[in-house]
């Protein structure tokens, strides 16, 4: 796998659209090719470039690239978005769409990033080591399709509105949330290691979500059903589990009603 | 008797509002539309303030004087409300959750009588924030 | 304006019976003439099919819903909204382009007229808006009538003459074109959350059927003599088993007779017959019905129809129909829209997905193919997507590829998932006919000009007719065996030419046109009745005044007028 | 003689009566007398003749004053501004015409502009909603001619849309509700007992930002299935009579505003309410109506959905595409981050109603504002170009809140030598495209 490093060198002024920090764009091109990709602040067309020293050279495909990008990158959206294959590592933290529309490879973060990241992430693996905005792993406006696939984990909180229309893919954050958790989940699982800030699982169709700190308020379409013995994320504990929103429909499967569940742990 | 309580602020319309802000950003009536809180008389004795004094509100965005008065429209005791304008914006959290609306209600404020601060106008209560008032 | 002649291409012209003959087209002022001088610019045609424009009979291209599909859809064009270089503005949307990219994209295909099928007349100034930043093509709307309360009383007690006076006083306030009926009496039902599946349910309250309304509109609709027939979105769409309503009301029409100084022969166009051509009682056992309803069709000379093919993508369904939408959404569980419109209509708007994996899905893609290999007489017979219900309009050109090529159709049919139980639901594998160049002239550009009541001017390239003509990159000598190749062709005119203006060249848009907005002044008796009814209905059930309603000339800045006059 | 101008359309709120009769000067200059109108709508035909109205565009001064400049000086100035910037927020649109509005958008696509209308901070948390689940609706003479069940939910027509009960959804009588008020339940859902509350015939005092879980409850309930004992301060008994109530309705009809819009959650509080509503639909029929607040704020997203299919935020700033995301090309969060270099305002009054930081940030920007009268964005600005009250004083397309289209009507002459809003942008227009054949500013 061949690695190509940027270093931030200056600063955008605005916020900088860095579509073209991928592997995908990168596969097959030397250092002076990628400064030349596209780097836009509004109408003004600039390039990569202008804003990052490059070194090294990309991988074949995406598979074999691995890109690592140094400096503040606080002001950058996109980066790592839509990316198949290989590998990025941001030591910074990141504007939106980090990670987004994401189908494979691995993405981490050293730092936090802002809102819409993760979104309809349908593969891969993206790490997030500090906060996460909102909307995180959600789908995007209008869309009924959120994170689909792939394993998103925030080390530490993340906002509002994270895995809104998640439809599966797996998603752990260790922090806490604030409100609106997996609201008009239809699929995929949600570890939550922390607390969360009401409206956990409303308007949930399918899916599990899995809660270790508290919620302080419960929505009222939940109904505890039993207490079970889970390990999850590598954790073994009870749980009480709960039937999903049951202001919701639900699908029926094999004659079956189908719901989401909710598991405390006790 | 409290020297501040906390109340939980929501911001709305009303028809004075509307009625001023159609005569005139700067006219007397939106001025006085305005330029109120409306709490409940228990939060009122709570304070130990009389209808229509001066009150300093704040939130964690900044502070703002207005006039206290009884409402027509019934809260419950703990909420309060400032008709929507410079004035109420000047506490209004700008957070907006990704969603693009800020706070405008249910927001935490801190109130406490002010009765000899004066009461800016609409102009100088924004131009205040932005650093473009000329004293 | 420049002198023109197209030199040397393969004209395919049902009005003059040129079957691909090399033949020149002069073009002069905006119209087809007989010759034009030695200074005219020459565009050389060889090795090309030319054609008149086309003409769209029924697609939701401006108005309310599509509106609304437009909005409440980032996702459909979510990373879909360019601009290209040159003129044009930014394009967007894949189901529901905007207006920009519905104008370029129809001329880019070679149309060059779009009937907007169905307008609330309450949003008739709506309709109008999104028609006059439409660039390029010309554009007509048809208000809705079906339910409309008027109608409903007035045909209670069969007052023909009323409702013609009504219709034409619609007409002139909405700036309209013709009678479209949708789900007649089944919307006004919906407005209690009911509907009227066949043409004898009564509707709620009103004391009529839906066989009485299609009746009486159609007799309303020859008493104005208005260039185009009754047009209508039938009962039960979309159902199994609805076939069978589709002839009923078909049989509607047997014995009326067109009146009109237009050329049109029908007195019934029965829109995109595909979603009612549906046998079997349910999706288990659905077959295709389009062999009895084309049976029918092909007998009774007096219909035309428009086909509605699936054309198998992700979509934006909407219609008046406002209980199918609520049905649909039942089955998809997709984000609903509906709005009632008072006195006269509603609509639904559901997103929908026509999974090719879905046997359902599928054979609706063969019925609506199954249609036009069908039809024996292609100047009755229209291709329509519905568009945005079947698929998008920018799909036309796939849909010509698998009408025109068996090879391609059935490549299609035999790598379905579920192949087996589409070929066994349906005809299609049996069909081995090809729709020709000169059978597509008839369904694209000569037929629907008939029916619209315009073929004066537009279908053809006869020496007086409107310079609307599109150069095709095919040579039919050397027909595309390929399908892939004959999209292509198809996606992106070589040439086109509105109002003897180059509008389209190679595909990149080159000139806006001179876009105009066509409506039908029907001049009728004074009629003091309905002058007081409407007065009436505005004071006390409208929700806006009388002196509001009407949609002012500025909104059709190039209006084209069709009188009509039904005094005498 | 003075004479009576009938038909006349409000330029106030999402209502947009067309019933008011104006009495104009025989010299078509002065507003004398409004009839029909509410308060509101009558102080705003009354403003269009106060004294001392500005009819010049002015210019702010180092020392802060303003001087007056001339149309042709704004304008340039205004289009050397768009052209130079490299991302530019065009935010208002909500009191102007459609037609003034399509020549924004052009100016827009051409200098890279966001263009986003008063919804942004009104009923956007609506449009997510439809956005995200659709919206099942109708015309206000609907809600007229049928329902039979009305519940206002954190909205207060009494006070923001004062004609509202009496022109389509209490008080009158239509075809199927000859009984008026009395053949029609009213339900209002509040944090306060509002005015309008006191027109209902029963009042539901929620806590305030627990609108969510009361409707999840309704929707539970609806569903026969078990409930806490209370959910957001109203007991399990009530929320499931009233459910019981509801699913009897012929046609009914949910009503609702700031409440939800403005409240914790947002968008969610207005999804949940439409998925109420479509959950009543398997019962009987149902419909809901966001109580839209400008008068011709619907217009701008049907102007915007027609041309770029998003109906606010439109992000043009590229030039060659047209994006839109709630939270990053909304005008509040553009100004929190800073993510544009200059303010273009039009028909609106973002200093009034925007949250105080986000105008810091604004007024840091070159601006400009585009307004019939002084309020408080032309004091922080730049320049502040006025022009003919669109409604008043030119005409113009608008869009009720239930999208219903209506012309509005010049009922008055503007001031001498004003321009309207249409004629000025499209000078702007011409001004840029001569800029940007220049090669910029």
């Amino acid at each position: 796998m061949n690695t190509v490093t940027l270093t931030v060198k200056n600063a955008p002024e605005l916020f900088l659209e860095c579509e073209n920090v991928n592997t995908d764009a990168f596969a097959g091109k030397k250092a002076d090719q990628i400064a030349k990709l596209g780097a836009f602040q509004g109408k003004e067309i600039t390039t990569l470039g202008d804003y990052f020293t490059i070194t090294g050279e990309a991988g074949a495909t995406a598979a074999d690239t691995k890109i690592v990008i140094n400096g503040d990158c606080t002001k950058m959206k996109y980066i790592g978005a839509k990316m198949t294959a290989g590998e990025v590592v941001v030591n910074s933290a990141c504007d939106m769409y980090t990670g987004s529309w994401m189908k494979g490879g691995k993405l981490v973060v050293n730092g936090d990033v802002h809102s819409f990241c993760g979104l309809a992430m349908a593969g891969g693996e993206f790490t997030i080591n500090g906060n996460a905005g909102n909307y995180l792993g959600a789908a995007y406006r209008g869309d009924w399709r959120g994170m689909s696939g792939g394993v998103l984990r925030v080390k530490g909180n993340a906002g509002s509105d994270v895995a809104t229309f998640m439809t599966g893919g797996e998603m752990i954050i260790e922090g806490n949330v604030d409100i609106h958790l997996g609201t008009h989940m239809e699929g995929g699982k949600i570890i939550l290691k922390g607390n969360a800030n009401r409206r956990v699982g409303g308007q949930l169709v399918k899916g599990e979500i899995y809660v270790f700190g508290s919620i302080n308020v419960m929505m009222p379409g939940y109904k505890p059903v039993r207490d079970v013995e889970l390990e999850v994320d590598g954790t073994k504990a009870k749980f009480t589990e709960y039937l999903g929103d049951l202001g919701e429909r639900h699908p029926k499967r094999k004659g079956e009603t189908v719901y989401g569940h909710l598991y405390m742990k006790q | 008797m409290e020297k501040k309580i906390t109340l939980n602020m929501i911001t709305c319309r009303t028809i004075q509002q509307g009625v001023g802000m159609e005569a005139g950003k700067t006219s007397q009536k939106y001025f006085d539309a305005c330029t109120i809180i409306h709490m409940h008389a228990d939060d009122m004795k709570k304070l130990g303030v009389w209808k229509n004094t001066n009150v300093k509100v704040t939130s964690s965005v900044g502070s703002v004087i207005v006039k206290a008065v009884e409402t027509r429209e019934d809260l419950v005791p703990g909420l309060a409300h400032i008709p929507m304008g410079p004035w109420a914006n000047r506490i209004v959290p700008a957070y907006t959750y990704s969603t693009g609306e800020p706070c405008f209600k249910g927001f935490p404020v801190d109130v406490e009588v002010a009765a000899n601060a004066p009461i800016m106008s609409s102009i100088d209560v924004l131009k205040d924030a932005c650093g473009l008032l000329r004293k | 304006m420049s002198e023109y002649i197209i030199k040397n291409g393969h004209v395919f012209d049902p009005v003059q019976g040129i079957k691909g003959d090399k033949k020149d087209i002069a073009v002069k002022d905006g119209k087809i003439v007989e010759s034009v001088g030695s200074g005219a610019k020459v565009i050389d045609a060889s090795g090309k099919t030319v054609m008149a424009g086309a003409l769209e009979i029924h697609a939701h291209v401006a108005g309310p819903k599509v509106n609304a599909g437009r909005w409440y859809r980032p996702e459909d064009k979510h990373f879909d909204s360019h601009k290209k270089p040159g003129i044009t503005r930014i394009e967007g949307g894949k189901s529901i382009p905007t207006v920009f990219k519905t104008g370029y994209e129809y001329a880019r295909m070679g149309f060059t007229f779009a009937m907007e099928a169905a307008m609330p007349p309450l949003y008739a100034r709506h309709v109008h808006e999104e028609i006059h930043d439409t660039p390029i093509i010309d554009e007509a709307a048809l208000p809705v009538f079906g339910n409309n309360w008027f109608i409903l009383e007035y045909l209670k007690n069969q007052e023909i003459e009323n409702t013609a006076a009504y219709i034409a006083w619609v007409l002139r306030q909405t700036k309209g074109y013709g009678v479209k009926v949708v789900n007649p009496g089944g919307t006004e039902a919906w407005a209690w959350g009911l509907n009227c599946l066949t043409i004898h349910d009564p509707v709620p309250y009103f004391e009529i059927t839906p066989a009485e309304i299609v009746t009486g509109l159609m007799a309303a609709n020859e008493y104005l003599g208005l260039p185009h027939s009754m047009h209508i979105h039938q009962n039960d769409l979309g159902n199994p088993g609805n076939y069978k309503t589709t002839i009923d009301t078909l049989k509607l029409a047997e014995g009326v007779k067109p009146k009109n100084n237009f050329g049109r022969e029908q007195v019934m166009h029965s829109t995109h017959i595909q979603f009612h051509s549906y046998k079997g009682t349910n999706w288990g056992d659905f077959e295709s019905g389009a062999k009895e309803v084309m049976e029918y069709v092909n007998r009774q000379k007096n219909l035309t129809i428009d086909t509605g093919n699936v054309t198998l993508d992700e979509t934006t369904t909407m219609t008046a129909d406002g209980p199918f939408e609520h049905h649909l959404h039942g089955l998809n569980h997709l984000k609903w829209i509906n709005v009632d419109v008072e006195l006269e209509t509603a609509a639904g708007v559901v997103p929908f997905i026509y999974d090719p994996d879905n046997a359902v899905f599928a054979s609706q893609w063969a019925v609506g193919l199954e249609i036009p290999l069908y039809a024996k007489d292609p100047m009755r017979c229209f291709i329509t997507t519905d568009h945005p219900n079947a698929g998008p309009f920018t799909r036309y050109p796939r849909v010509y590829a698998w009408l025109m090529s068996q090879k391609y159709r059935n490549e299609r049919l035999n790598t379905f998932k579920k192949a087996d139980k589409v070929i066994g639901a349906t005809n299609l594998s049996g069909l081995d006919r090809e729709i020709t160049l000169y059978e597509l002239a008839q369904m694209t550009r000569a037929g629907p000009a008939r029916a619209l009541g315009l073929m004066k001017d537009y279908g053809g390239l006869k020496p007086g007719m409107n310079a609307d003509i599109a150069i095709y990159n095919i040579n039919p000598d050397k027909f595309p065996s390929d399908g892939l190749a004959i999209e292509k062709a198809f996606a992106n005119v070589a040439c086109l030419f509105k109002d003897g203006k180059i509008c389209v060249q190679e595909g990149k848009i080159a000139d806006m046109g001179h876009k105009k907005t066509f409506w039908v002044d029907a001049k009728v008796k004074e009629n003091k009745q309905v002058a007081h009814d409407i007065k009436e209905k505005f004071l006390r059930y409208y929700s806006i005044n009388e002196n509001n309603y009407s949609v002012p000339e500025s909104y059709a800045p190039h209006q084209h007028i069709i009188s009509v006059d039904a005094t005498q | 003689m003075p004479k009576d101008v009938t038909d006349v359309i409000c330029p106030f709120c999402g209502t947009l009566c067309d019933d008011l009769i104006v009495t104009v000067s025989d010299d078509n200059k002065t507003i004398l007398g409004v009839k029909n109108a509410c308060a509101i709508g009558a102080e705003k035909f009354n403003h269009q003749r106060l004294p001392g109205r500005v009819t010049r565009p002015r210019m702010r001064q180092a020392d802060g004053t303003f001087k007056e400049v001339s149309y042709d000086e704004a304008i340039d100035w205004t289009a050397k501004m768009l052209v130079k910037s490299r991302k530019t927020l065009m935010y208002g649109w909500a009191s102007t015409s459609c037609q003034a509005m399509s020549i924004g958008h052009e100016i827009a696509e051409k200098v890279g502009g966001i263009v986003d209308n008063c919804a942004t901070v009104c009923h956007g948390s609506s449009l997510i909603a439809i956005e995200d689940v659709g919206v099942p609706s109708c015309t206000l003479g609907e809600v007229k001619n049928r329902a039979d069940r009305v519940i206002f939910w954190g909205c207060n027509p009494a006070h923001a849309h004062p004609r509202h009960m009496s022109r389509y959804s209490i008080f009158p009588r239509g075809f199927f509700t000859v009984k008026g008020h009395k053949g029609r339940k009213i339900y209002c859902v509040d944090c306060r007992y509002t005015d309008t509350a006191k027109c209902a015939d029963e009042f539901i005092q929620v806590q305030q930002g627990y609108d969510y879980e009361l409707l999840n409850a309704f929707r539970t309930a609806a569903r026969g299935e078990a409930l806490p004992d209370t959910v957001g301060g109203v007991p399990k008994e009530k929320i499931i009579e009233i459910v019981e109530d509801l699913k009897q309705a012929r046609f009914g009809i949910i009503f609702f505003g700031m409440g939800l819009t403005h409240s914790m959650g947002r968008n969610h509080n207005i999804d949940i309410a439409i998925n109420l509503t479509r959950d009543m639909n398997d019962f009987t029929k149902f419909a809901i109506m966001a109580m839209r607040g400008h008068w011709n704020v619907t217009g701008s997203g049907q102007v915007l959905g027609w041309q770029y299919g998003f109906p606010y935020a439109v992000d043009l700033s590229r030039r060659d595409q047209a994006r839109h995301q709630t939270g990053e090309t909304t005008s509040v969060d553009l100004l929190n981050r800073s993510e544009v270099e200059a303010c273009f305002y039009i028909a609106t009054d973002p200093g009034a109603h925007f949250p105080v930081d986000a105008m810091i940030s604004s007024s840091r920007k070159p601006t400009v504002t585009i307004d019939p009268h002084i309020q408080c964005t032309t004091e922080i600005s730049d320049l502040h170009i006025p022009v003919a009250m669109v409604g008043v004083e030119t005409g113009g397309c608008a869009y009720r809140m239930d999208n219903v289209p209506i012309e509005t009507r010049k009922v008055v002459e503007p001031p001498e030598g004003m321009l309207t809003d249409e004629q000025l942008l499209t000078r702007i227009n011409h001004r840029v495209d001569e800029l940007l054949a220049k090669g910029g500013a």
